[in-house]
């Protein structure tokens, strides 16, 4: 097994590294977290402008899929606003597997100025975990289709351009046989949007459809192949779109500050930020598994859910043991003097939680480990 | 805090021949878990506290708030990050050999921060100064503070495992009550032996407390009545169970635990600023095995 | 909440202490782990002498509850082999609430004697956890009954002089009410005992029962009222009946050994040592939360799971600790030259398995716990 | 033995110019799994490195067992608690300033321990004594030797697994197999992820260490690729992983976990054995973050 970076993605890093240097200020992320607003167009247009993003879309074909691994990895090292441009292309993927070659005409291109950003509506207030018994139904009528209902944690649908949507189209087979996904203009009458706003700063959305009209056209993946589409954007989103590097600036954070503050020889926060940068390795090497996966044509589905549970588990961890150690300076906020961290060891804090949940809980990723790969028999739940 | 006012809690520590309520420290305890159960942003623990180390009348009655500097002042005598520096009019706390009460003007606000508690730092050198005796005599009163907390994140996390119960019941997936998943029962099973064991360990500190005697730190049998140490083992048990028991309730929630309008995030974050505002348990748990097992060097 | 122990406490562990400092010689506690049988008579005859049994039997009411748990605390803080007496003692109770007079003149003053130890026959190869399933049957036939089947884990059924044993007796009804108990002499023919060695030194035994016929007068409880007196066992058991504190020798040999090493001056060492500590005062006011409630006329169930899951959880976390901090010497037997604590670091790692199995495994006492104590819905298990 | 002197096993690691099978760091991982999937009682791991370090025919050959003495010897010059130590013909260690190979009669036999493994001490200044080089490089043999044990211990976990999966599959409680219990099968699914996360790191460490050019260790980056860490690392999460999965399996087998004659234990004991052997997972963390993160004073 090599673990060498192979040149062409050793040269992709340094010009990821370029760009974010060149585009993301300080007052940039500042704007992020007094926002909740994860996206920055500066951020974006940029990548865009020097070719990262055409490259990273999951099998387009116009990268290795090793870059698009790196890209995250690098952006979020860096702390970069990348939240709704990762989502954005993983979707751009999902569309180019699956979507018409009219769809990918309308999408593609725009996410890949890094303006036409995508958000998702899967989750309803009353089915999260249980995604596959959503109710917002469409019904055709004719060539077009006519929605109604609701969504939650619609995140950027405040500035999205595009939207993929789930929805009930069939009410006479099991419940994930009656799914079709959607991907609609934001701007399409009936489309309301409500802000949420959340103890990680993160703001998100519910979102409502009252009678909302698109072609048919709009339908992404075919009638009823709903629950196939978002498998495919699954084992993207919980492989190598981000999120599992997360640890790594937050091990970044303390230790600087650990050693301005003379806590950097503590025996104690010695062995734990060891531990944390054990933890930060593995999880850089499971995603990169996935990568390896995807680079050879696989779908590292499986192999995300393990990813994705050991990533945002360590991270949690790493968390508490530094804002503990922290002690009082780990619970003031960005920019209060004193803040360990100047702020990042709380924000952390109040972050890390999310991230058990979204994308799959770590149950439904156990469970999904324990039946697809230990093969146990499905869940006595 | 108006409230707290007619109800006599600010002085309930102080001894009746002093004015006060003649409350011992395990009912104060008590009063604190109730403070926990409804994450009160009042700075009634310190408060008490403070009033049974100096106890002026209007700290008795509570019309002015006094707090506790946890830690002694730095080099330029301030207090850093003292809870409830932002509205007390009086902080008592340790300046350089002295245990010092020092009455001057609230600055009203803080720095942001995880628990939205009013910290902040507080000058130990300007205004009122009454020196109570030498720094060593604010040890007592620190582990009153931890045992008083410790019942304070004993409510915390009680009342979080109450609400996270309430949830798991009434949020349906898969057709079912979520609580009624294997995964989410053995993760809340733990929580109450914690909160439990939690609240007798802190009945205990209590307990020590009020009886005044020197105790025993034999921890090799079992044995352990001191109440320093006690306070100490009661803060760190406490401070991981409350962080524990919030963080599962914040996470059997899924995604709603997170919304602002939903009342669990509030329960986490102060599960942690009302231990951290002192220290890190692992520290704690350092300086506690030195109180129950001998330095060899 | 009065912490402080009783005058007539204080004594009875002050004579404790005295009887096991006469009785529990090095040597004994070396045949223990030789011969794996972890009993004394030596210990068990000055306990009866001193007249430390009959207080110490749960409900007889010839000594304050918190006195039973004094007993077995004292004597697992001490290491004594202490395990048969519990049960015994524990089942003596079990047959003082629910036995008929003659099986009280039977079996109760040979358990205080110290020499007449009783083993417990409930699980069998294929029933552990599921023991309401049991298949051992009893079949009446006139005033006798004729048992047939096999037990597992039946400890101490090589010495001992009773056993009581769960066997079925109705196949007609749900299967935890067609259960009974019987009382019955290990001499009765029909009984074999075959040696189960263990990883953990002790030994247990599987037995077999061939056409075994008692009288229906050794029936304890009533016909199909199994169920109810393993309730009634199983409350003293995970209670006050030991087991509780062996965290605490733990503890003790480990501190001493890492004075004379030089290993309690690290920081990581004292945290644990610290941690450990205070796990150990938690177990012990658990435990003494269950004695107070016995005194008070209950019956301390659920808070003995609670009790039994804390206490035993914690031990292991205590071994794991220790036994890793103790590097390869950790890992050396009793009385090898260089052992840490002579060995004891390195058996406790090989006993504390097995402590969250039996007398009801932590998932079973959890589920217990979230069930009747949480009030959620019976497991979807 | 006798059948691993046939496959070259003993040798595979050493130089083909010296009459070895020219096998790399990687390729003595994936036999060490094997080996560890078996936990067979064999001093593979030891001898594949020693004789890498002193290739002399009879070890090169595996007619002679080599061992390698992880500690440096006390001040009486005896090497303590070396694995194989009991066995080993030749053992390879650190005596004061040197590193030196002694070939002297092994012992046949030595202290009872948790894995019932050839453990013994042995005395470094008694035999034929060969001076291989300066003490420091030794460092380079322990790095080798943390990351082919982290390979074993891959394989122990893995085959814990195996055998867990297998059993909880078989076992029936409440008419079906406990597998199906949610309880079961979620403490079941972290296992994977630790032997599979382990896995690749270990694989990572032995490439470092085939590649032999000088590493990066900046952790503050993720830029780790320094074979002395990695193979510190992997010795921390694999030894760590290896407790766990052992404990979990062995738990999940109920009462007959215990039973000597079912195989769990011995992967539970010796999942311990190999890797305390050398020290404890958290000890080394320490120095792992003594080459991660620059001490300050």
């Amino acid at each position: 097994m090599d673990f060498a970076l192979p040149p062409h993605v050793e040269a992709y890093r340094d010009e990821i590294r370029r760009v974010v240097a060149e585009s993301v200020t300080p007052e940039i992320i500042d704007r992020q977290h007094s926002s909740g607003t994860f996206n920055s167009y500066e951020l974006n247009r940029a990548m865009a402008k020097a070719g990262l993003l055409e490259r990273a879309v999951p099998g387009l074909g116009k990268g290795d899929p090793i870059e698009l691994w790196m890209l995250f990895h690098e952006l979020e090292k860096l702390q970069a606003p990348y939240d709704s441009i990762s989502v954005s292309l993983m979707v751009a993927g999902v569309i180019n597997a699956v979507g018409t070659e009219w769809q990918k005409e309308q999408v593609i291109p725009s996410v890949l100025t890094g303006e036409g950003l995508v958000c998702m509506g899967y989750s309803e207030p009353d089915f999260g975990s249980d995604v596959a018994s959503i109710a917002t139904r469409a019904v055709r009528d004719g060539d077009e289709w006519v929605i109604n209902g609701a969504k939650m944690w619609t995140t950027m649908a405040h500035e999205a351009k595009w939207l993929i949507l789930l929805t009930r189209t069939n009410l006479e087979v099991p419940k994930h046989k009656g799914l079709t996904m959607f991907v609609l203009p934001m701007d399409t009458p009936g489309i309301t949007v409500e802000p949420v706003p959340t103890m990680g700063t993160e703001r998100t959305n519910a979102t409502f459809y009252d009678n909302v009209r698109v072609g048919h056209e709009w339908v992404l993946g075919g009638v009823d192949e709903g629950w196939r589409v978002m498998g495919v954007a699954l084992a993207y989103e919980r492989g190598v779109m981000g999120g599992t590097s997360v640890a790594v600036p937050l091990l970044r954070h303390f230790h600087e500050w650990a050693e301005q503050v003379g806590l950097a020889d503590d025996p104690i926060a010695r062995e734990r930020m060891a531990r944390v940068a054990i933890d930060c390795e593995v999880a850089k090497l499971l995603t990169q598994r996935c990568a390896w996966i995807a680079a050879t044509g696989g779908l590292p589905g499986l192999e995300g859910s393990m990813t994705k549970v050991f990533a945002t588990e360590a991270y949690q961890k790493a968390s508490r043991w530094f804002q503990q150690m922290a002690g009082p300076q780990g619970l003031l906020q960005f920019h209060e003097p004193g803040a360990a961290a100047d702020g990042w060891i709380e924000y952390d804090a109040r972050h890390c939680p999310v991230t058990t949940i979204y994308g799959g809980t770590s149950e439904i990723n156990r469970n999904n480990i324990a039946e697809r790969h230990l093969g146990l028999p499905k869940a006595r739940r | 805090w108006e409230r707290l006012l007619e109800t006599g809690a600010p002085g309930m520590g102080v001894a009746e021949s002093r004015g006060g309520g003649g409350a011992s420290l395990s009912d104060l305890v008590v009063v604190a878990e109730e403070l926990g159960r409804a994450i009160a942003p009042v700075p009634l623990v310190e408060h008490m506290i403070a009033a049974r180390l100096f106890s002026e009348a209007d700290i008795v009655s509570g019309e002015a708030i006094a707090t506790l500097a946890l830690h002694p002042t730095d080099h330029s005598g301030m207090w850093r990050i003292v809870p409830a520096g932002a509205v007390a009019d009086v902080v008592i706390g340790v300046d350089g050999a002295d245990l010092v009460a020092v009455r001057n003007d609230s600055p009203g606000g803080g720095p942001r921060n995880h628990a939205a508690a009013p910290l902040a730092n507080r000058n130990a050198r300007v205004g009122e100064r009454t020196v109570l005796g030498s720094a060593r005599e604010f040890d007592h009163a620190l582990a009153e503070w931890k045992t008083v907390t410790a019942g304070a994140l004993v409510g915390i996390a009680a009342q979080a495992l109450d609400i996270a119960v309430d949830y798991v019941m009434s949020r349906h997936q898969f057709g079912v009550p979520i609580g009624s998943f294997q995964a989410v029962q053995q993760g809340l099973a733990d929580l109450p032996i914690h909160i439990e064991g939690g609240r007798l360990l802190t009945y205990k500190a209590a307990w020590a407390g009020d009886r005044g005697t020197p105790g025993f730190t034999d921890a090799d049998d079992c044995n352990v009545t001191d109440f320093a140490a006690l306070a100490s083992m009661a803060f760190v048990f406490v401070a991981d169970a409350a962080a524990h028991a919030t963080d599962r309730s914040l996470h059997y929630h899924g995604g709603y635990g997170f919304a602002e309008e939903y009342d669990i995030q509030l329960f986490y974050r102060r599960a942690r600023g009302w231990a951290l505002v002192y220290d890190d348990p692992s520290r704690e748990a350092v300086r506690l095995a030195d109180r129950l097992f001998a330095r060899s060097n």
